[in-house]
């Protein structure tokens, strides 16, 4: 239904809500752009001097126009309070506890995403930034800690399992980023000194996603919306939604890289 | 009024100039004591709310006392007092600001 | 040619531009300060911990300021009631007491400066001095700004005095409006700096 | 008619002007204190600007279309630290597209606007001599020349100009190069030049209106600028404020935008931190939410003017359109946080914002459908200004629809910060502000140099423009629906999901540049028409308001006899007139 609008395929719950949004504002936009127009061009046509000598003094007797005015503040209060802020209110109040959903956190740094999943224990490392390290600890991870051993990191690859909750706990570690993924509707800066939290479900796994599109080597990506220094455009993240199976399998495997003993470290 | 006086100094003026300084003395004085009340209730370590609320509402009069009567406000003109009033509002809405910020966001801060 | 109503008041606004002018202008500072003391408030009531003014800054002094600034601003409304009266000796005198006391405000906030710096307290140090130095130094500048008006009209700017006494009267007026504010923003801002 | 007289008038001032004050070069052109020479500064200066932050945005819009590619000879000219090779580099592409939007606004649009407009126009149609203020006058230009001067130069310190947009996000905008340091300055110089102005404007239209002149029988230009000075007067302090903020964490290194705890390229911050990122935000868009209204209220004003005259009869619903723009401008100061929706406001904000900018919308449509009626029952004209008049309603029209999505804060998830925003924004500034200001331009011509500029040349610079704005801003639609962000150096080259809309960046950039071709004959026609065009008496248009009963161009002082309002401003084809307008001016 929404089509035509030209959003990316759709691939989360919350989604399907505000492309409706979007489709009918712009249903309205056009009504009014189209009634407006059409009146404007005939007006032009019609009393243009050739045709109308003589200009009327009083014009438009009829009040019309206020009922049109009235129109359009009732449309755009309908959107509002029936639509714009429940959904809101949905995204933002009722964030599903975290023992129902998959909370990882992202990190965003110039120019880059830091993803960290807490791992079985359901409990993220201390991290320090005295610790942090560009090359082998961008986060900072304090091992020591017990919380941390299972604790799973990867840059710019977050993997998701499909229709489960993703609660995604923002941060940044030196400006403003911002954490959009077109194929979930979801956009939210990553605001330093702020942890930011935004939770959505999605219902396509990439593999699906592929077939439906046809494209091979389609990938969600995650695209750095707020300006953030020169790697901006370069700031270029990918979501890989994946079975709950092959998602569990994928973090197990990591896991126990991350809790093996390595020599390096 | 005061820019009348400009307008014409004609002698019947001089007298209620001297209405005026006897005003700002009594002004001067108040303000005195007022800026005294601040500094000692400051000594007294009262809670912090209640030690904001004390000093903002001092500073408040003492304020109004010089707006009033040295800014003569007390007898300004509508139009003055119409562009206050306009700047008052948006004023509020600037101090709203902070708590804009702080009160209403569902980030959790470090 | 010359602009109607500088010198004598537009009957149905019953004002003069002048008057106009510098109302307008305050309520433009009204606006600059009211930004900065909400940037104080947000950053204060932001940290997890905030020093008490009096326990850094020097009270005495700061009283002390207050007081010659309350001063000033009596002298300067005097300054104006000594023309209302056509007594121009007296304005001198007022007039030059106010940009003396000016002189004087600016003179302890200087040592209060120097010995924060002494002690190595500089704006990086914490948000508290941040916002200290900020806002003092910023009403400093107005400080030195109103002196500066006042210092003309109490010197060359005195001469309009001879050929339109009501005009001189009425700028004189309006530099005072300015003096007040100066010294209604530091009304505020000793008690949020250096009491809380 | 109103010719002769005034032309006896001026005859006689230039008579008198003679034997009383002989200005030299410098104090006449330059150093001027008369509000014309002052207003035509700033409206020299100001289309300067517009041309400059336009070469800037072609030369990003090559970079657009075809990122990376080398720009033929010019871009080799531009050195090796900004196109190696000629081809952009990315802090290049981020210090033209801050310019861009910060010349555009501040230096171009507001100074032609308000500064060019508002001081040659205001004074004239409220019968007054000058503006209140003369001598504050000069000085709010001149510290606009100086903040111009100042933003161009900081092309040229180590690091090139600011790269934060012209938004100057903190922290990125406290960890730029001394660029930065010099937009700060800059800024500082043009808010005071434009609170100087404000001043002057608004005891100017309260004191100095001609006998009769009451406020219900203002030109709707008039009140467009009355409440634009408001806005500046009141909104632009708070961006002082956080400029001086900044310029305290940049050279005094004081953190008020920098938390605790900040990582640069690996290295830890050493500042105090505990500061703050969204009071920039907050402080910024206090302002700049009124700005974008005080960028399009005096355009609102010159349509008005522009279509009343060229309809031949009075403005549908004046008052109407009268109490919609005070609450317009009333409105601009608590919507402001629209432009913050993706920072995590939660619902009661973000439910306040939305209301009040669904709220804001209502006025626009109001001025904005009475415009149109008005031309209901009119004996239209179509001449070059009714022609920009025109043109600027439908696309006004777009930039506001569009702007109703990003009003409302879920629609405005998928839109934020992508070309939608700039779609958006485009079309109410530049087929609307720079129309209507075009417009402006092609109807007042005559009032200040007495001569015509060419309707030939006027129509084929409309339709040309037109076209070329569309093609340039309609495709951005498609390409913010698409997800594409703005700011991207490569106009989103990097994503797989922008791939099927990349080759509209090239239509835009084409557009772009077609666009630039067709202001040729305006430029032309400008500086031709000065000294060659078809010359024209005191009320070429005949138009009703003030403005048109001094001479043209008007002498030092304006008005020898100085003008009374009999009526409103558009009393055209007044029923039983002997002429189909009856001016305010004549009794
Ligand atoms: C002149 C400038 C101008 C104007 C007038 C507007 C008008 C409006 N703007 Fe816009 N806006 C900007 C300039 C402007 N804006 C800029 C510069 C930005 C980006 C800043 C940045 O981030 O860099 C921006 C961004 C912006 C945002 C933030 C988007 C984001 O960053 O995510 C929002 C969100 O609410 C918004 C909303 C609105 C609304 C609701 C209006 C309303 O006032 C619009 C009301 C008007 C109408 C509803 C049209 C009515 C007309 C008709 C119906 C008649 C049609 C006529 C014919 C067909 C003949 N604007
Ligand atoms: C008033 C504001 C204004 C105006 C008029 C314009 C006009 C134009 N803008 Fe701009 N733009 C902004 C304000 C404006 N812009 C802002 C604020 C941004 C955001 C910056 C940021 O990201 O921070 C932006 C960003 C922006 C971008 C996005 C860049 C990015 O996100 O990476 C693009 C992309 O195409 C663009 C293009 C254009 C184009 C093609 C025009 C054209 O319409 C240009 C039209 C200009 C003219 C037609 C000039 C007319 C003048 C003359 C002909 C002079 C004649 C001279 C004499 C007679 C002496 N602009
Ligand atoms: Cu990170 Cu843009
Ligand atoms: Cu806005």
């Amino acid at each position: 239904m929404t089509d035509w609008l030209g959003l990316p395929a759709l691939a989360s719950a919350h989604g399907g809500q505000i492309d409706s949004l979007i489709g009918w504002t712009h249903v309205f936009m056009l009504i009014l752009f189209v009634g407006w127009g059409g009146f404007f061009v005939y007006c032009l046509i019609r009393f243009r001097r050739s045709r109308h000598q003589a200009a009327n003094y009083t014009g438009v007797k009829s009040h019309a126009s206020n009922y049109s005015e009235i129109g359009v503040a009732v449309v755009e209060g309908i959107l509002l309070f029936g639509f714009a802020i429940p959904i809101w209110a949905a995204r933002v109040d009722r964030m599903p506890p975290a023992h129902e959903a998959l909370v990882v956190q992202v990190t965003g740094e110039q120019f880059a995403w830091n993803v960290h999943y807490p791992g079985p224990d359901g409990v993220f490392g201390r991290t320090d930034i005295k610790l942090l390290d560009l090359q082998t600890n961008p986060l900072g991870l304090d091992r020591s800690d017990p919380a941390a051993k299972d604790d799973v990191t990867t840059l710019n690859q977050l993997y998701l399992p499909v229709n489960k909750p993703v609660i995604v706990r923002l941060k940044s570690k030196d400006v403003i980023h911002s954490f959009g993924v077109p194929e979930f509707r979801v956009k939210q800066d990553a605001i330093p000194g702020l942890t930011i939290p935004i939770w959505f479900v999605p219902t396509v796994t990439t593999a699906e996603m592929r077939t439906r599109t046809g494209k091979a080597e389609f990938q969600y990506e995650i695209a750095c919306a707020q300006l953030c220094g020169l790697g901006h455009a370069r700031m270029r993240g990918f979501v890989t939604v994946q079975t709950a199976e092959e998602f569990q399998k994928w973090l197990d495997e990591r896991v126990k890289e991350a809790s093996e003993p390595d020599p390096f470290r | 009024m005061t820019s009348d006086h400009a307008a014409d100094m004609t002698g019947d003026h001089a007298a209620d100039i001297d209405r005026h300084v006897r005003v700002y003395i009594t002004v001067f004085v108040a303000l005195m004591v007022l800026t005294i009340v601040t500094v000692a209730v400051s000594y007294l370590d009262l809670p912090i709310a209640m030690a904001v609320t004390v000093a903002l509402l001092v500073a408040t009069i003492k304020g109004s006392l010089v707006a009033c009567y040295f800014m003569h406000l007390i007898s300004e003109k509508k139009l003055i007092y119409a562009v206050l009033i306009l700047t008052a509002v948006f004023f509020v809405a600037l101090l709203a600001l902070p708590a804009v910020t702080h009160s209403n966001g569902y980030w959790i801060p470090e | 040619m010359d602009i109607p109503y500088t010198v004598e008041v537009r009957r149905d606004t019953g004002l003069t531009n002048g008057k106009i002018g510098i109302w307008l202008f305050l309520a433009s500072e009204v606006m600059l300060f009211g930004a900065l003391f909400a940037s104080y408030i947000l950053i204060r009531t932001g940290a997890p911990s905030w020093p008490r003014g009096d326990t850094i800054l020097n009270v005495p002094l700061a009283t002390f300021n207050t007081i010659v600034l309350i001063l000033s601003s009596v002298t300067m409304v005097m300054a104006w009631a000594s023309l209302m009266r056509r007594r121009f000796g007296t304005f001198r005198l007022y007039m030059g007491a106010t940009i003396l006391l000016g002189f004087v405000f600016l003179v302890v906030k200087y040592f209060e400066y120097s010995h924060k710096f002494h002690d190595g307290l500089y704006p990086s140090t914490n948000n508290f001095l941040a916002i200290y130095f900020t806002l003092t130094g910023l009403h400093m500048l107005h400080v030195a700004g109103g002196m500066a008006v006042n210092a003309y009209f109490w010197g060359p700017g005195a001469k309009l005095w001879k050929t339109n006494p009501v005009w001189f009267t009425n700028r004189v007026e309006n530099s005072g409006l300015f003096w007040h504010f100066v010294d209604l923003v530091w009304i505020f801002l000793f008690p949020t700096l250096y009491l809380l | 008619m109103s010719e002769p007289a005034a032309v006896v008038a001026h005859k006689a001032h230039v008579a008198h002007e003679a034997h009383h004050e002989e200005l030299g070069f410098w104090r006449k052109y330059v150093f001027s204190v008369d509000h014309k020479v002052i207003g035509i500064q700033y409206a020299i200066t100001g289309l300067l600007f517009l041309l400059f932050g336009f070469s800037l945005m072609m030369l990003m819009r090559w970079q657009l279309a075809y990122p990376g590619a080398a720009l033929p000879l010019l871009g080799t000219l531009l050195g090796e630290a900004r196109m190696p090779g000629g081809s952009m580099l990315p802090d290049f592409y981020n210090e033209l597209g801050a310019m861009h939007g910060t010349i555009m606004v501040f230096l171009g649009v507001v100074p032609l606007a308000v500064g060019g407009f508002g001081n040659f126009v205001l004074p004239l149609q409220i019968g007054a001599p000058d503006m209140a203020f003369p001598r504050l006058n000069m000085a709010s230009y001149w510290f606009f020349f100086l903040g111009g001067v100042t933003m161009l130069a900081s092309f040229f310190v180590p690091g090139g100009a600011a790269q934060g947009g012209w938004t100057s996000y903190t922290p990125l905008a406290n960890l730029a190069g001394t660029g930065q340091t010099m937009w700060l300055v800059g800024m500082i110089f043009l808010i005071t030049s434009s609170l100087l102005g404000a001043v002057n404007f608004i005891t100017t239209t309260i004191q100095l209106r001609a006998k009769g002149l009451t406020f219900m029988r203002f030109p709707f230009f008039v009140w467009a600028q009355f409440v634009t000075a408001f806005l500046l007067l009141l909104a632009f302090p708070p961006l002082e404020a956080a400029a001086v903020l900044q310029l305290m964490d940049r050279l005094a290194g004081t953190s008020f935008f920098l938390p605790s705890g900040l990582v640069v390229s690996g290295q830890v911050l050493t500042v105090a931190g505990g500061g703050n990122p969204l009071l920039w935000q907050h402080l910024f868009w206090f302002l700049a939410h009124p700005e974008v209204y005080v960028l399009i209220l005096p355009g609102m004003g010159i349509v008005a003017e522009i279509i009343a005259n060229n309809t031949r009869k009075p403005l549908w619903g004046y008052r109407s359109m009268v109490y919609s723009l005070v609450f317009l401008g009333f409105m601009s100061f608590i919507v402001w946080a629209h432009h913050m929706f993706m920072t995590g406001m939660g619902t009661a904000m973000a439910a306040f914002f939305q209301t009040t900018t669904m709220i804001i919308s209502i006025p626009s449509v109001v001025i904005l459908t009475a415009l149109i009626i008005s031309l209901w029952g009119g004996s239209i004209r179509f001449n070059t200004p009714m022609l920009f008049a025109l043109g600027f309603l439908p696309m006004f029209g777009i930039g506001g629809l569009t702007g109703l999505p990003l009003g409302l804060n879920v629609a405005d998830i998928p839109l934020h910060d992508t070309y939608y925003v700039i779609g958006h924004f485009h079309y109410v500034v530049a087929p609307g502000t720079i129309f209507a200001l075009f417009a402006g331009v092609y109807y007042w011509f005559p009032k200040a140099t007495g001569r015509k500029m060419n309707e030939t040349l006027g129509k084929i610079h409309f339709f040309g423009s037109l076209v070329c704005m569309n093609v340039i801003f309609m495709p951005m639609f498609l390409m913010g629906m698409a997800g594409v962000s703005r700011r991207l150096f490569d106009g989103g080259a990097a994503y797989d999901f922008a791939q099927p809309v990349l080759h509209l960046n090239v239509v835009s950039s084409w557009g772009a540049w077609i666009l630039a071709i067709f202001q040729i004959p305006f430029i032309f026609n400008f500086f031709w028409s000065i000294w060659k065009g078809e010359k024209t008496d005191a009320n070429p248009w005949h138009a009703t308001t003030i403005e048109w009963a001094a001479p043209s161009p008007p002498p030092h002082g304006n008005f020898l006899v100085a003008p009374e309002a009999h009526r409103g401003p558009y009393e055209y084809s007044v029923p039983g007139a002997a002429k189909d307008f009856s001016p305010q001016y004549e009794a």
